[in-house]
């Protein structure tokens, strides 16, 4: 707002009966010159603003700049996001398809742009929300909300002659006049109502921060974040009272087979000796078989096969040495079956190990055994390291 | 003409605003990003001082890649020394027994191991005279210890030496507080040869990778098949994998005769030997027409 | 083209807004004292019965939030149910309030301004009830905020290529500028309201409300443009928002759901049911209020031909989708299409196609666009209609998916029933208290179109 | 005046006499192939601007609209297209076994087209197109024809006539637009399907009528007719044109997401035609002219009222609307072409288009004289 020297006085406002009296008037009192005209109307009156000189309003293009700057940051945004920070495909689609981008982009565009028409009109174009405004405080601003014509002459730096004011509306037709003082009050935007708001937001958000606490520690009924992690679910190995022998986890239905695991349709280990194992010895299929070897066998049966008893301690088993001779001389058959079946303490590793793993592994163990027991032929041209091994004291002379 | 749209005032206020906005954004980024602790890139490494790695695979614990070593003869020992029990055979008999037999044999050797419960004949109880396979004198129980039993989970310890076996012997027998009688001196004595004559041949040992690499070295692939292309339909239809198939065949000896050992073999390993399961409906007919078809294939 | 005085039939004249004498003093006498007199007895058992099904429908809203969304009826394969038909359905309720508000502003068509403040205000009532249904469907609301893309602990961000999100935009912004449109048409009107008020309290109140409005030409140069520029925007928001809801299903690949025509025709279709909804409401408020001089069988008349007109629109629609899934020699579509009307479901599709093709054909005679008891059966028949056409189109294309092994009934439990029901009480809960506290009608606008208004300048056109 | 008009008509008849010898030339030296696609571009553009001025005064009977009364004898007129069409209409059933698949005898063999072959087949499609062409014309009879004689009889009576007969016509409208859209352009590829189509060709062809009304509106004023329409009207037409605008991208892209992201490989194929290679040129182009330019040259209130901006904008749509109907047909033929056949049958379809059109601007008076509300219509202030 102006500041006018003349602190006393705002202005002068009149009021017509109809929309044409006032835009009749409107010419007459502007050519008096004495100060700011300005209209009051119940509603918007066409051809107001072109009688009172008054601009076209900018808001078009405002609107217009953020509608821009809204599609812009809409696609920039799902674009960094979609394409770089975190691209994910969904449904065969590139992380920065624009296409998909489109239909954020307009509505942010349009949440842009419709904040800046109405909230731009009302905070900087009106300068609203202004409570402390002298026609607030007038005797007229009821019968101008109702359905009265308003038109005031406002004070424009020094020398506001009210009488001339006064008399030129009344010569227009205005009836009643009233003569608007400044208010007396200072507006609401002072220092203090400042600090004490900004306190009064303060003490409410600590009050309610500390209350939604209590609210949530006292009453869990809906504890925040209690999803996924409370929920009644069985976990393996816990107890459980649902099934007769206590425990949580069960044994699949007898005669369950697993998607891609055959039964053996062979009644006994001797039956099975003349499987024939139908990988070729190959680096491949060497290194598969240490891995299954790995992941499953050697915890039992030890990294070189030989049953080294690490369980018995633990658990009290003693895993098969499979160094032994009885073992280097089985047909892979047997072993085989040995795997699908389990034997004796040992369990079936049907359902961990697909039938080609089986296979790898059973050409694996053939290299362990081979390498603890390997033939005298083996060792030509390999430079030993002199007095290394356990058995390098006991050696024949 | 932006003028008329938008004064440069206006364009000031609301640009002043936006960066409001964007700061305050900026700063909320700002704390989730970075004050935070651990907000962004939960997973990404610590950073340190830059280490140069030693190049190539090196640093790895392989118990499998231990040096060759020779093979050697444990010498003969002197019977004398090992036919009857001595403290400090009784000793190490029960170090021995301790790791290989209470899983089984359970720790007084009652037959009550925790491993006893799921094996179909239980283990022997050797405080009681009743039930010894090969008796329970010191032939037996070497003989046991030497052989296994068949048909039980009762396996061969030959790996161990002439004297830790006959350590063991002594401490199984100090466990049966029974009679176990007269030893029969003849076959005493033939024990007693036998551990005077030959000394205990320990084989050589290789890396296992080098194992693996003999092993492939080593392998003979059977003679692959024809191109089944133009193998006639059965054939076609019933193999999966010719390289396997190829495998399967040699191993099964006399097929070219025998087409019921070449029809049990097949189907019994069927798919993973490289036929489909469907041979299992083949008729013997059937099986003949196959297996002349198989040979028909067979490059000699 | 002299002025030769040419009588014009009835049917061409100009029909007047309003009837009798308004005056801009008597529009506010006659609105204005609602919010400043006590409510009849009718209002407060009203009230009563309908904040009571609110209850009742948020009692069981928590009940789902507490028990989990097993206690519907959704189950595979139709995953979406009641939540999704009521979203879509308040959604499109909605529509019609914008709809009013904005395009028929743009085109300048001045019936709209009697009834443009309480179709607005149905709007945000609707869009509320609507938010409730996707909050409560993903079943753990109380982190729905997860769906808003910002920086978080957890490192991720929304995926901005599925439709749900794309919901959570268009829906919020929807609600956020039917809002804002809403507040910024009521600031006049509040300004109005503050100056009659004689309470202290009540004129602090309206004072704070109307942000200090003093109906300055400068502000109501701005004012104006901001009222076009949001029509304008509001505009291609309706388009946009219930084009976007279609997206949710146009975008799978289920048959009966993936269909192009889709945008246009959910929107034509929200359109329809939100209109019927207000000349329901409308002929309430008309009748209770005393609005008879205000709200003319002039506007029950337009609105029902707008109805009509959706209607054939909708027809159109309906047309196009039987014809396309014919013509496109697709048997799933063939499939479902038999499905829609032969299925387990058929009453349904009967019961769409009934209540939102032929019944409102009733519209085109004049007696039924004269008699409120016609006007509202058609007006229900149309609501139910819109409602069962979502329900076809989500529950009898989901019960059949591809896989026939998974085919299966949907039956809605008491639960569904009762939170769909209690929605309603939530909306004409809302409906009651607006009509207590705010100008049902926008007098400044009506202000605006009185005769003689507007001065009689003959402008010179440069 | 007249020294001129006579020059440009001149010049008129010989662009249309040098187009007719390429059009000509076309079918034996291009192809009868090329031929037919080219003589289906300027049939629907001609079609489609007829029928959507007919639409256009149909709608304004309908609603009642006033502002716009001053203006209705423009798309009266141009709505004469139509009876241009119907000849046109007859020889284009020679495309039928040239460019449309379904009406081979082949398509009864094929899994999807056996079941809708009836439908595609060149006797149906005849008996259709004939049916639309007298649903059509009737509809040019009541409305364009009545408010001619209102001209001399002065008798409110016609708009109440026409105002009963406008829903009618509308629902014919809708149906006979869906036909022509499904018939003559979405058959050219018969396994492509879209719901939506219809109403896609109808946002063109509003707009393109639009577009056509603002132009000769604009031309007419600029030879000192149409005396009394003023900005408020010129903004008022700019302001359709504006919405229009966006609704043919909305619906242009609704129907383009819902394939792209359904990548459905029985409808998607239509599009990766017409996205693959130089089509995505053209597609890119059609985009830029049909939505973008437009609608940030209508933004600015001052364009929409602006005589030169508008007509500008105006001959882009009319153009857009050529560039669409070029990407709906010739992706059938392979790559876009573009050459003398093209241009030779622009030119003598532009020329003789114009020559129609200039024809018909001086049936009956300027403005409806006779409509009651020509005087509220002619005083409507924005």
């Amino acid at each position: 707002m102006t500041e006018p020297k003349n602190r006393g006085m705002f202005g002068v406002v009149g009021l017509f009966e109809s929309a044409d009296a006032l835009m009749a008037a409107i010419p007459k009192v502007r050519e008096a010159g004495l100060g700011k005209v300005e209209a009051y109307t119940p509603y918007p009156v066409h051809g107001l603003d072109k009688a009172l000189g008054q601009r076209r309003s900018p808001l078009g293009g405002m609107v217009m700049v953020m509608g821009v700057l809204g599609a812009l940051t809409a696609f920039l945004f799902q674009w960094w996001i979609s394409g770089i920070d975190y691209p994910i495909v969904t449904g065969g689609k590139a992380p920065t398809s624009w296409q998909a981008f489109v239909p954020i982009m307009f509505e942010v565009t349009v949440l842009f742009a419709t904040f800046t028409a109405g909230l731009g009109m009302l905070f900087f174009l009106n300068k609203l929300p202004f409570f402390g405004h002298p026609v607030l405080h007038a005797q007229a601003i009821a019968d101008i909300t109702r359905d009265r014509f308003g038109l005031a002459i406002e004070a424009e730096g020094d020398g506001f002659d009210v009488e001339a004011a006064v008399r030129a509306l009344e010569a227009a037709g205005a009836r009643p006049i009233e003569v608007i003082p400044q208010p007396s009050f200072s507006g609401p935007m002072t220092a203090r109502y400042l600090e004490r708001s900004l306190l009064g937001i303060a003490i409410a958000c600590a009050v309610s921060g500390y209350a939604m606490y209590w609210a949530v520690k006292l009453f869990p009924v809906l504890p925040p974040t209690s999803h996924m992690l409370v929920q009644p679910r069985l976990d393996p190995q816990k107890p459980s009272a649902f099934f007769k022998d206590g425990h949580g986890m069960q044994l699949p239905v007898p005669g369950t087979v697993a998607r891609g695991y055959l039964p053996l349709g062979l009644a006994s280990q001797e039956e099975a000796a003349t499987l024939v194992n139908p990988l070729a010895v190959s680096e491949k299929v060497l290194e598969e078989g240490r891995q299954a070897y790995m992941n499953h066998c050697v915890v039992c049966h030890g990294p070189l096969a030989n049953g080294v008893p690490t369980l018995t301690s633990a658990y009290g088993a003693k895993p098969a040495n499979l160094q032994a001779k009885q073992f280097r001389d089985y047909p892979d058959g047997k072993i085989y079956w040995t795997i699908v079946m389990g034997k004796n303490a040992m369990p079936s590793y049907a359902a961990d190990l697909s039938e080609e793993d089986r296979w790898a592994v059973i050409h694996y163990l053939r290299a362990l055994q081979r390498a603890q027991n390997a033939k005298p032929g083996d060792l030509d041209g390999v430079k030993l390291e002199a007095g290394s091994g356990p058995g390098s004291e006991g050696k024949a002379p | 003409m932006m003028d008329a749209y938008v004064t440069t005032e206006e364009l000031r206020h609301l640009l002043s605003a936006l960066l409001v906005v964007v700061i305050f954004i900026c700063l909320v980024a700002l704390f989730a990003f970075l004050i935070i602790p651990g907000t962004r890139n939960a997973n990404a490494p610590i950073a340190g001082p830059a280490v140069n790695p030693p190049q190539g695979q090196t640093g790895w614990l392989d118990v499998t890649e231990y040096p060759p070593e020779e093979g050697y003869t444990v010498p003969p020992v002197d019977p004398k020394t090992v036919m009857t029990p001595t403290p400090v055979l009784l000793a190490r008999g029960k170090v021995l027994f301790e790791q290989n037999c209470v899983a089984c044999h359970g720790p007084e050797g009652h037959g009550d191991g925790p491993a006893a419960k799921g094996l179909n004949p239980p283990p022997r109880n050797f405080s009681q005279p009743t039930g010894w396979v090969n008796g329970y004198q010191i032939e037996g129980i070497w003989k046991t210890l030497q052989e296994g039993v068949k048909g039980s989970a009762m396996v061969e310890y030959d790996y161990l030496s002439t004297r830790d076996r006959m350590a063991l012997v002594h401490y199984v027998q100090s466990l049966g507080d029974f009679s176990h009688g007269p030893e029969d001196p003849a076959k005493l004595a033939a024990l007693a040869k036998l551990f005077a004559s030959a000394g205990q041949v320990v084989p050589p040992k290789i890396p296992v990778s080098m194992a693996m690499a003999k092993l492939e070295e080593e392998y003979v692939a059977p003679r692959p098949l024809a191109s089944l292309a133009e193998a006639p339909p059965l054939v076609r239809w019933s193999v999966l994998s010719p390289a396997r198939a190829a495998r399967t065949l040699a191993g099964i000896p006399h097929w070219r005769t025998d087409e019921r050992a070449l029809a049990k073999e097949v189907v019994r390993g069927a798919p993973a030997n490289g036929f489909a399961p469907a041979v299992a409906t083949y008729s013997p007919g059937q099986w003949k027409e196959f297996r002349d078809q198989l040979e028909g294939i067979c490059i000699p | 083209m002299k002025a030769e005085a040419v009588r014009l039939p009835e049917e061409l004249q100009a029909p007047a807004l309003t009837a009798g004498l308004v005056t801009s003093g008597s529009l506010d006498d006659q609105v204005l004292k609602f919010p400043a007199k006590k409510p009849p007895l009718a209002w407060y058992v009203g009230f009563a019965i309908t904040s009571s099904i609110m209850t009742l429908g948020l009692a069981l809203i928590g009940y789902t939030i507490a028990t989990g969304i097993g206690v519907w009826g959704n189950t595979n394969p139709v995953f979406w149910a009641f939540d999704i038909i009521n979203f879509v359905f308040w959604v499109g309720i909605g529509h019609a309030g914008t709809l009013i508000s904005a395009i028929l502003f743009l085109f300048r068509k001045r019936w709209r301004n009697a009834i443009a403040r309480f179709a607005e205000a149905m709007t945000i009532f609707a869009v509320m009830c609507a938010g409730i249904f996707p909050l409560i469907h993903v079943g753990r609301p109380w982190v729905a905020f997860w769906l808003f893309p910002y920086p978080n602990q957890r490192a991720v961000w929304p995926n901005f290529r599925s439709p749900l999100l794309w919901d959570v935009f268009a829906v919020s912004t929807y609600f956020s500028v039917s809002l804002l449109f809403w507040y910024l048409g009521l600031l006049p009107d509040i300004a109005s309201m503050r100056d009659r008020a004689t309470g202290k309290i009540r004129k602090a109140v309206y004072s704070v409300l109307c942000l200090g409005w003093r109906g300055a030409n400068s502000h109501w140069n701005h004012f104006e443009k901001a009222y076009l520029l949001l029509a304008g925007l509001a505009t291609g928001l309706v388009l946009s928002v219930h084009s976007v809801v279609s997206f949710d299903f146009a975008v799978s690949l289920v048959p009966g759901w993936h269909m192009t025509i889709f945008p246009p025709y959910f929107v034509t279709g929200a359109i329809f049911a939100g209109f019927a909804m207000v000349l329901m409401v409308l002929i309430v408020v008309r009748e209770t209020m005393d609005m008879k001089n205000l709200i003319t069988a002039y506007h029950l008349d337009v609105m029902s031909r707008v109805i009509l007109a959706m209607s054939c629109l909708m027809g159109y629609a309906y047309l196009m989708e039987g014809f396309t899934a014919w013509y496109s020699m697709n048997p799933f579509l063939h499939s479902i299409f038999k499905n829609y009307f032969m299925g387990a479901y058929w009453w349904a599709g009967w019961l769409t196609l009934a209540c939102n093709v032929f019944i409102p054909q009733l519209f085109w005679f004049k007696k039924c666009r004269q008699s409120y008891v016609w006007m509202i059966v058609i007006a229900l028949a149309v609501t139910t209609g819109m409602w069962f056409e979502r329900f076809v189109i989500i529950v009898v294309s989901l019960h059949h998916d591809f896989l026939p092994a998974s085919w299966h009934l949907y039956k809605p439990t008491l639960v569904d029933y009762g939170i769909l029901l209690g929605s309603f009480g939530l909306f004409f809960t809302m409906v009651l208290l607006f009509a207590r506290v705010l100008p049902v009608i926008a007098t400044t606008e009506m202000k605006g179109i009185l005769p003689g208004a507007q001065p009689h300048v003959v402008k010179s056109e440069e | 005046m007249t020294g001129s008009k006579t020059s440009t008509g001149q010049a008129l008849w010989g662009a249309a006499a040098l187009g007719l010898v390429g059009v000509g030339a076309t079918y034996p030296v291009a192809g009868p192939a090329r031929f037919w696609a080219n003589w289906l571009l300027w049939f629907l553009f001609l079609l489609t601007i007829g029928l959507g001025s007919l639409f256009i005064v149909a709608l304004e009977h309908l609603v009642g609209s006033r502002w716009s009364v001053p203006l209705r004898r423009i798309p009266e007129r141009l709505s004469t297209l139509l009876l241009l069409a119907v000849p046109m209409a007859f020889v284009s059933l020679g495309a039928l076994p040239v460019l449309y698949p379904g009406t081979r005898p082949e398509a009864a063999h094929d899994p999807v087209l056996a079941g809708k072959a009836f439908w595609l087949s060149a006797p149906f499609v005849s008996t259709r197109t004939i049916l639309c062409l007298a649903l059509w014309l009737v509809g040019v009879a009541v409305l364009t024809g009545g408010s001619l004689r209102q001209d001399r009889t002065r008798d409110p009576g016609f708009n109440v006539k026409a105002r009963r007969f406008a829903p009618a016509f509308l629902a014919i409208f809708a149906v006979t637009l869906t036909l022509v859209a499904f018939d003559w352009i979405s058959a050219l590829e018969p396994k492509w399907y879209s719901d939506i189509f219809g109403v896609y060709l109808f946002a063109g062809t509003f707009l393109a009528a639009l577009a056509a009304t603002a132009v000769s509106v604009v031309f007419l004023k600029g030879k000192g007719r149409l005396e009394g329409v003023g900005p408020s009207h010129l903004y008022n037409l700019g302001a359709y044109l504006f919405a229009f605008t966006v609704f043919w991208s909305y619906i242009a892209f609704a129907q383009y997401l819902l394939m792209w992201y359904g990548d459905m490989p029985e409808e998607v194929f239509w599009y990766k035609e017409r996205l693959a290679g130089s089509w995505l040129g053209v597609a890119l182009l059609l985009g830029v002219v049909h939505f973008l330019i437009p609608f940030f040259a209508l933004i600015p209130r001052d364009a929409k009222g602006d005589t030169r901006r508008l007509f500008r904008v105006a001959v882009l749509m009319l153009a857009a609307h050529v560039l669409d109907l070029y990407w709906l047909i010739f992706p059938v033929l392979g790559p876009p072409r573009l050459s003398w056949p093209e241009l030779s049958f622009a030119l003598f379809f532009i020329s003789g288009g114009l020559l129609w059109v200039r024809a018909a601007m001086e049936r009956g008076e300027d403005m409806p004289a006779g409509d009651p509300f020509l005087r509220e219509g002619l005083e409507f202030r924005l």
